[in-house]
């Protein structure tokens, strides 16, 4: 088993972790940070691909380094969005779990 | 695959918006409504030029000149110029009417939600854009974030907790899917070392992987199209937006992801999809059409009632998945399937938008939205009315709506291929638009409740966008005698002949009678028998809307899907 | 090889270093001196490691940059080591 | 002299990883930041080990970047933990 | 003894990972999430992805940490939430246990020789006239991806923006930071940022021919800003700011009138001349620098005003 394959099997690790951490917790919060840990888990799959396609001199094959770049960075901005908006619902309420009041009874109308 | 002269109008297309969303941030205030108007005329030339364009031949674009697998290219086929032509009329009618709501308040130098109002609606239409001509698979991904960023704040412009809630809810859900999209993108890229969906569409087989690869980038995708059983976050965001916000929501974002899934099952992998999977994706649909109407018909408030029949309406969008399976290909074929889909896209996102107009204008007037108390309106908002009758007509598919046109083409590959089964769904989901249709119209037009309430006026030129938009989608079925569409001449021969009247008339009574069973009452009147049913089906609704369970049916769907790609090819 | 020598003598210590280190924050009786020894330790520990690569390198520059870790590593590990000292102090309800 | 290299970074690892016991059992939130310092410097340390074995000099600017922004996440974390949490650190 | 060295690393951070995923006390699962990220550093260095290392250490582990504090602190006074029910968790095991299970026979079953892009960027890469080969790709054979990534954190931080209370706009957005002005807090937000900036420029300036470039810098340079505003030393901008305005759509526009620039020179869109095209990739990322570094910074949400104060 090649190194790069073991960092392969490692994010499949990390991926079902993540997913269990997303379904399983309430609180927005440690759903976020789940969503990091399969993200994280994710771009280690892939970097275990760019390992395995190193040749030309290269360690890695530098289109899926480039490609993991962005896509770390679009991750950081989706949890830059999802804390925002869950420090916001934190300012206006105490409740800050995802589940609605039942809707159809809903008293407030929307703007 | 070689390049264009025209393809740099492509990138127009794409970039324009985003330039136009900087600039408007740069200009901000009151200038900013002006940049995002000026924009928009420029997008609306760019993609005329588009539509003549491809009406000849498809626009190819490789970026920086770099050919993929190296570089990235952007592709404009018919679908594509279809898609961005609808986006195109329906982002222009939603900056119309939302002009008013949204212009900067006298008295301030700049107001919040008006700036950022126009900002994500030309991000969105950017996005859209992008989404319709990449040819990318890493390109596309990015696409999508671009449209949940821009979509998901517009839910929560009201900064209220159940609509924070109702975005937080969107945001983490559509952010599971795109962690599934691109954990399939990567695998992909492992197998055949290319992202490019052309490049892809030649080499990619059957296996292991790629079956991994669909199920997971399928379920991905949707869950941020919102197909029941995976429309957890949509009923309370589309319903607690604002109006127009609500439109680009429901009209706009969630075909996004649906015209992705599109591409994937017919362009970038036809051959891994199996009978199996595609009636599966078709069932859900059909699930949806029944849940989402059923669960529309007992709501109480119309922005609610619309929402749900959006539910149903993105099942709809799935029906051509099982019709367009060509068995003995053993593939996904194209066709007038795919045609009918791309029209029922089409017509969906124009009479929705304009449904949800029409509720935030009948908001607007009454200050509530509650259907029993709707009582009155059509005297005071007349035009508005008509709206909301036109656009429920044409997303019942009277003729010479899209839908209707849609709907023929579907109904016959049904009985081409014997599947008879769709016949009734599709029937069915005629009649349970034709449900809530005649519902609400019922509450418009009785006589006001006493007392009479003040009732607030709106803008004339909301009103009249929103009718405009809603005949636009009445008026689609016409695009059958343009040439370029290619589809089989003398669809709508004669639109008044019997058999059409028939059925017309026989969908519209269903509709009364479903309307009539399941919708709620007062309590002094003692219910239908049906509607023991109805509070079963929103029971089951409001369970399956819980995280847990909808995180659980995104995977289950995966799982389910992995499974039957599969069995089926080993059958 | 006096070089190969050099370096494993001085990273050998710096392992040593780290397990101090570890030792003293697992069997420290009270938050403060964890602190102490865990500060003092695992800087030490990566000074020698730095120390002892130095010969490896092959130019001028990348020693000065690994120098230059080191040092914000116990710049910084100095400050967080006042502050969290501080905070040890103000939690009253800290049980030795 | 690779595999010594090689050993002592694994062995900086384990030692590293048993001192995050004090990440697991506390007590206090200032020895988890402890514990979390410590694996900073720890994998600062293999790092700069692993980049003299397979010769590539830039693992050093890794080094670098982890030690800033380690410090900068701990500053953080200080601040997130400190009891007077809307006011000064002191 | 390198298969040890990547198993105990490994080992260590799935072990770290079930600590953030499974652990009862955020804080704690908080600071799990913060070694997680350093020990990815090491991992990336480990799969010799040096560029990849360093974003996934400054924003993985610097920015999304420091992040996440701040949320858990400003949570903390929030009701409790109810935990999931046994039944929800034994599904979730299931799920999770599924996924990893066929995500590794995935992996297992990946063609050998594996694919790779290396010797096409290997091959072209003379064009660009940069040696680093990921710069290469970000900026010139898939700069597109680049271009929108800056508009995908524009954007994001348009959302964050709209998220905030009426009130407090076009103004500052948040209560301004204080610290004891001769604590060591302020000290080290004396100390840290010139070495800090000084880091920055050099991890920019390396990323033309060695890993680096403007992401990680920008990260760097976010990072000592937010400590320089955290000690009370500095404030952020208001939303109004022309400067800060044209500091956010100064990259994405560069970025584009460079593209234009290509129409005209090789006809097309974000081509780059051979002659020029190491100068025109330094300038998109000379002005990318300041924008990224102002989103990444402002994304991270400065403390909200109490309503009363509101």
């Amino acid at each position: 088993m090649t190194g790069a394959t073991l960092h392969g099997l490692a994010a499949a690790i990390l991926i079902g972790l993540g997913v269990f951490g997303l379904i399983a917790h309430a609180s927005p919060l440690r759903k976020i940070l789940a969503f990091n840990i399969v993200g994280s888990g994710v771009f280690l799959l892939a970097g275990a691909l760019a390992r395995r396609g190193a040749e030309a001199g290269f360690g890695g094959d530098p289109v899926l380094h480039a490609i993991l770049i962005t896509g770390i960075v679009v991750a950081f901005s989706a949890t830059a969005m999802a804390t925002a908006m869950l420090l916001r619902l934190r300012s206006v309420t105490d409740r800050t779990t995802l589940a609605e009041t039942p809707p159809r009874h809903d008293a407030d109308p929307p703007a | 695959m070689t390049e264009t002269p025209a393809g740099l109008l492509i990138v127009l297309a794409v970039l324009l918006p985003f330039v136009g969303m900087m600039l408007a941030l740069m200009a901000g205030g009151r200038n900013t409504p002006r940049v995002a108007a000026i924009t928009i005329v420029c997008v609306v030339v760019t993609v005329a030029a588009i539509g003549l364009q491809v009406a000849h031949a498809p626009l190819v674009y490789q970026l920086g000149g770099w050919a993929p697998p190296l570089g990235v290219a952007l592709r404009a086929d018919g679908p594509a110029a279809g898609m961005m032509a609808v986006v195109t009329v329906v982002v222009a009618a939603i900056a119309l009417y939302a002009r008013r709501d949204f212009a900067v308040p006298e008295g301030l130098v700049e107001a919040r939600a008006p700036l950022a109002f126009w900002l994500l609606l030309l991000a969105v239409w950017g996005s859209l854009n992008l989404i319709f001509v990449s040819g990318d698979l890493f390109t596309l991904y990015v696409g999508l974030e671009l449209l949940t960023f821009a979509g998901v704040p517009l839910v929560c412009l009201d900064g209220r907790a159940e609509t924070l809630r109702a975005a937080l809810r969107y945001l983490l859900f559509a952010l599971m899917g795109s962690l599934l999209y691109l954990l399939g993108t990567v695998l992909i890229f492992g197998v055949y070392g290319t992202l490019d969906i052309e490049l892809l569409s030649r080499v990619i087989q059957p296996s292991l992987v790629t079956r991994t690869v669909l199920a997971l980038m399928t379920a991905g995708l949707l869950a941020k199209t919102a197909l029941f059983p995976l429309h957890i976050w949509l009923p309370p965001a589309h319903a607690g937006a604002p109006a127009a916000a609500s439109a680009i929501l429901s009209g706009l974002v969630i075909k996004g992801s649906w015209f992705l899934i599109v591409r994937l099952w017919f362009d970038v992998m036809p051959g891994v999809v199996t009978f199996g999977t595609a009636q599966l994706l078709g069932a859900m649909g059909a699930a949806a059409i029944v849940v989402g109407s059923i669960v529309a018909l007992r709501q109480q408030r119309l922005k609610l009632l619309v929402a749900y029949s959006t539910v149903a309406q993105i099942g709809y969008l799935f029906l051509m998945f099982p019709l367009a399976f060509d068995a003995s290909a053993g593939a996904m074929s194209g066709g007038n399937v795919l045609t009918a889909g791309l029209l029922q896209a089409a017509s969906h996102a124009t009479a929705k938008a304009s449904m949800f107009m029409a509720a935030g204008l009948f908001y607007k007037a009454l200050g509530h939205d509650r259907i029993a108390e709707l009582g009155g309106a059509a005297r005071a908002l007349p035009i508005t009315t008509l709206t909301f009758a036109m656009a429920g007509l044409a997303l019942m598919g009277v003729v010479p709506s899209g839908a209707y046109l849609a709907k023929k083409l579907l109904l016959a590959a049904a009985a081409d291929q014997g599947q008879w089964w769709w016949t009734v769904v599709l029937q069915g989901g005629a009649a349970f638009t034709a449900g809530y249709t005649v519902l609400v119209l019922r509450r418009l037009l009785a006589s006001p409740m006493a007392p009479e309430r003040e009732i607030a006026r709106v803008s004339r030129l909301s009103e009249c966008t929103a009718l405009a938009l809603a005949l636009a989608s009445l008026l689609l079925g016409f695009v059958a005698a343009v040439p370029g569409i290619g589809l089989p001449s003398g669809l709508i021969s004669n639109p008044l002949a019997p058999s059409e009247l028939l059925t017309i008339c026989l969908v519209t009574g269903g509709g009364c009678l479903l309307a009539w069973g399941f919708a709620q009452r007062p309590s002094s009147v003692r219910p239908a028998k049906a509607a023991f049913v109805g509070v079963l089906v929103e029971d089951f609704d409001g369970l399956l809307r819980q995280w847990p369970a909808a995180s659980l049916s995104l995977f289950a769907f995966a799982a389910a899907m992995g499974w039957l790609l599969q069995s089926g090819t080993a059958a | 090889m006096l070089l190969d020598l050099w370096t494993i003598v001085l990273v050998s210590m710096g392992v040593v270093f780290f397990l101090a280190g570890t030792v003293g924050l697992l069997r420290f009786p009270d938050a403060l001196s964890r602190l102490h020894a865990l500060t003092k330790a695992d800087n030490l520990g990566l000074g020698l490691v730095v120390i002892g690569l130095l010969p490896r390198l092959t130019g001028i520059a990348d020693g000065a940059k690994m120098i230059f870790v080191w040092l914000l590593v116990m710049l910084s590990g100095a400050c967080l080591a006042q502050l969290v000292a501080h905070l040890i102090r103000q939690s009253g309800d800290f049980k030795p | 002299m690779t595999e010594f290299l090689l050993g002592s970074a694994c062995a900086i690892l384990v030692v590293v990883a048993v001192g995050l016991v004090r990440l697991l059992r506390g007590p206090g939130e200032a020895d988890r930041m402890m514990a979390v310092q410590l694996l900073g410097t720890g994998s600062t340390a293999v790092m700069l080990i692993f980049g003299a074995v397979i010769r590539q000099p830039a693992v050093i600017d890794v080094a670098l970047i982890v030690a800033l922004l380690s410090a900068f996440a701990g500053l953080a974390f200080v601040r997130g933990i400190s009891p007077n949490s809307g006011g000064g650190d002191e | 003894m390198t298969a040890w060295l990547d198993s105990a690393a490994l080992i260590l951070l799935i072990g770290l990972a079930a600590w953030v995923v499974l652990g009862r006390n955020t804080f704690a699962a908080v600071a799990g999430f913060i070694a997680y990220g350093m020990l990815l550093g090491l991992v990336w260095v480990e799969l010799q992805g040096i560029d990849v290392a360093m974003t996934e250490a400054a924003i993985g582990g610097g920015l999304t940490g420091a992040l996440m504090i701040g949320a858990a602190r400003r949570l903390k006074s929030a009701a409790p939430v109810a935990p999931a029910t046994a039944g929800t968790l034994v599904i979730a095991i299931g799920v999770g246990a599924a996924m990893a299970a066929i995500l590794a026979a995935c992996v297992l079953a990946l063609p050998n020789p594996a694919p790779s892009l290396a010797s096409l960027v290997a091959g072209n890469i003379a064009a660009t006239g940069v040696q680093n080969p990921i710069t290469a790709v970000l900026l010139a054979f898939r700069s597109m991806d680049t271009l929108l990534e800056a508009v995908v954190l524009l954007l994001a931080l348009i959302a964050v923006w709209s998220l905030a209370p009426d009130a407090e706009w076009p103004g500052r957005i948040g209560v301004p930071q204080t610290a004891n002005p001769n604590g060591i807090l302020a000290y080290i937000a004396r100390v840290l940022p010139p070495i800090g900036l000084v880091i920055g420029f050099y991890i920019f300036w390396a990323g033309a021919d060695q890993p680096g470039g403007k992401f990680q810098a920008a990260t760097i340079l976010a990072a000592m800003w937010l400590l320089i505003i955290s000690a009370g030393l500095g404030k952020t901008p208001p939303v109004s700011s022309r400067w800060l305005r044209a500091g956010l759509i100064a990259g994405p526009i560069g970025f584009i009138l460079v593209g234009a620039y290509g129409v005209a020179s090789t006809g097309a869109f974000l081509g780059l001349p051979a002659a020029y095209a190491k100068p025109l990739i330094v300038t998109i990322e000379i002005a990318l620098l300041p924008t990224l570094t102002l989103i990444l910074a402002l994304l991270i949400p400065p403390p909200l005003r109490k309503r009363a104060e509101a």
